[in-house]
């Protein structure tokens, strides 16, 4: 299992059935791939659909039906599309029980840096700052370190994406969880010890007796 | 998706609603009003409701009725002058009435639901409806900051509705659910008809049915 | 011709081409029966419609569609049906080009009170505030006294619709144009003196050389 | 209802677009974007043009043409990273660019054509976003007091127009157009099919004729 289906085989165990879910670009997308047999869950691409399914195939793309990422999606039996307005107001108004997003930087008290680097790339932070100040709950799916470099961190290097906390960190080594008290080790990868997350992290990190492996 | 709903009796829908609650209630003078909804309230004799809508209808018409009946103790409306029953007892002290104009009432509304802390609009700069609201000039202009509502529960009418909840209105009737079916903790939605899931095109959907909690049988 | 076709009629002379209107509940609704020969007005109905027409015959009417007055109208080809938001987006944001509203009273600086009778009378402003905030134009359709009181006043003594001057008032008697150096007589219906519309006005009034009747 | 409208070509419509406007642009990484009326902005060497629009598409799609072929020196947009060019122009000081939280910018847009003054968001508090806005209490939450935009020209793409060019829109590429259709002084739609009046249903229209100034005739 590689890095990516670790952490999107572990994000996809915080899916609840029946809720509205938004997955960001890239990384976090892989997630709907590993949703639990039997359950129900309404997926959003905040560019204005509720309910789509997986590319047609080749040569039955529709051109008006894209996700938030640009790629050819189709829609399922009762789905609904929406303009940009209604869009976010199901985003910011707490209609969106959960959103995964990717991230540059965690800090110790669970702030979540994603949408540009000072002088080195400008993304913009598309429907992040949104999704991170509305959704009632927050999952940053990402790699645990970048190039040997930290990305859970004492104190944001990069800006902000909200003040918010985000509510759970999934890595390819770990389940942290950010807590008034600091960011908490709640789960390892398989086969990953302690002592090489902690290795990898520069946040201050309590360690509970038990940290149990995930169970993918 | 939201699961397949099992549609409630509008008695079943009704016992939803808390005596004392905060409730919305789709419809302008009655149209695009949950009747059936409506009147097993006022069979079941609920009391002591905070009504928020268009307007208090008429006496035997919308929400007019639970005025009738004694099921509100306070209405925000932006009308009440085709229902003399709820201007009587306002004088008699029955009924608190707080008037909103009509475009505050439905972006306070859409606010409460989008999750935003407030608007800002002109209408009502310099009118009794001022008082007490702090005025924000943007650009050289007065406007006055009106802030959300939301409601325990919304009680709409629909068109049609499929068995996700996903929700169709139709003409005059749309008004005020839509935009109700998003401020309130419980949504409780009355259809005309109900069809089978994928019957109504994704572009043709107006309220989603992740937002809707119960649904209401189709008339017999 | 009573009272009631005066305005109307008059009101009707100030509908423009290729314009949105909204038209208050009672007199005001009248105006649409003198659309000029020719001229295209898109009516809007507040509680969710622009492009209705006439009430359908005895057994054809639709209980999902009706008037701001909840009567029942029919919908012309090409009509548009929208929910509340949207319909006070397109009065509010500068869409409707004109208004034409009942009142109560009209003062010297031009401004309207047509909801409310302290102590007597509540109807509530309905749409009226968002209305004279909004509209482009707004014109008040109303008999020029009350049982011998006068409704054009020198300062509203009834709450006020909006602090912002309406842009024309138009009763059975006499065409009054709001200015920033106070109310003008515009128009004199047939046969009515200068004098009378002075003794039924107790707000000042500007007399212009002369005061042409209208041309109904 | 407005008068039937004669449709414009692509290019007639292009020249109704000064060099120089504030020009709004339908669409999210070219879907739903003008395409037609884009490339004759490139093709007459439009200038100087004020974008806003919720990303800059790639250099070969969407706004990103326009970035690419020099006729744009600010946009104010969400989102630029499918887009090289405008970073390599940005950094280089030939464009301006202002990025806007995508919901805020949703909300800045329809309050611009609702007539408001501003909306408070949540969204952004206690990021580089707030800088020089103001902050906002209510109910003891913290909000960044958002003001409206508006436009010289909104450049929409629609499914359907009907000749009073009431429009309809297309599931994911409905977006940002029908909020930019209530914010510009000058508002033209491109349709991909046009429809005699009376086709679209009342309860299927979007965007009102009134609203709209210029209709582009259907593709060949």
């Amino acid at each position: 299992m590689d890095a990516k289906e670790i952490i999107a085989r572990r994000v996809a165990q915080e899916l609840r059935d029946r809720t509205l879910v938004n997955l960001g670009i890239g990384l976090p997308t892989l997630v709907a791939r590993y949703v639990p047999e039997g359950m129900l869950v309404a997926f959003q691409s905040e560019n204005g659909i509720i309910g789509f399914g997986a590319r047609p195939p080749e040569g039955m793309e529709d051109p008006n039906l894209t996700d938030a990422g640009g790629g050819f999606i189709s829609a399922l039996p009762g789905a609904f599309a929406f303009d940009s307005a209604t869009s976010f107001a199901l985003i910011r108004g707490g209609h969106m029980d959960m959103t995964v997003l990717g991230g540059l930087q965690v800090d110790a008290r669970g702030r979540l840096a994603n949408w540009m680097v000072p002088g080195k790339m400008v993304a913009g932070m598309g429907g992040a700052m949104d999704l991170v100040a509305g959704a009632r709950r927050v999952v940053v799916a990402m790699q645990h370190a970048a190039k040997g470099e930290a990305k859970i961190v004492p104190e944001l290097t990069l800006p902000p994406t909200s003040a918010r906390p985000v509510s759970l960190v999934v890595t390819d080594l770990a389940v942290i969880e950010p807590t008034p008290q600091g960011l908490v080790l709640r789960e390892r990868a398989p086969g990953v010890a302690v002592e090489e997350i902690l290795a990898a992290t520069t946040a201050p990190l309590t360690v509970p007796d038990t940290v149990p492996e995930m169970s993918l | 998706m939201s699961t397949q709903r099992k549609a409630l009796t509008p008695e079943q829908a009704a016992a939803l609603v808390p005596d004392g609650a905060t409730v919305m209630i789709g419809g302008f003078l009655g149209v695009g009003s949950p009747r059936r909804v409506i009147d097993a309230l006022v069979a079941r004799g609920a009391k002591g409701l905070t009504v928020i809508g268009n307007d208090t209808g008429r006496p035997e018409l919308g929400i007019g009725k639970l005025v009738v009946a004694g099921c509100v103790s306070k209405v925000i409306v932006s009308h009440i002058g085709t229902n003399p029953v709820t201007q009587q007892k306002m004088m008699a002290g029955e009924i608190a009435v707080e008037l909103v104009p009509q475009g505050t009432l439905a972006e306070r509304i859409r606010a409460g639901g989008a999750g935003l802390g407030g608007i800002l609009t002109p209408t009502g700069v310099g009118t009794t409806v001022a008082e007490g609201k702090q005025v924000l000039t943007v650009d050289g202009r007065d406007y006055l900051l009106e802030k959300p509502l939301r409601a325990d529960v919304a009680l709409l009418h629909c068109y049609e509705a499929d068995y996700y909840a996903n929700l169709t209105y139709r003409l005059t009737a749309q008004n005020f659910n839509p935009l109700m079916a998003m401020a309130a903790d419980t949504v409780i939605a009355e259809p005309d008809e109900v069809v089978p899931i994928g019957v109504i095109p994704p572009d043709h959907v107006r309220t989603p049915g992740i937002l809707v909690t119960h649904l209401v049988e189709r008339p017999h």
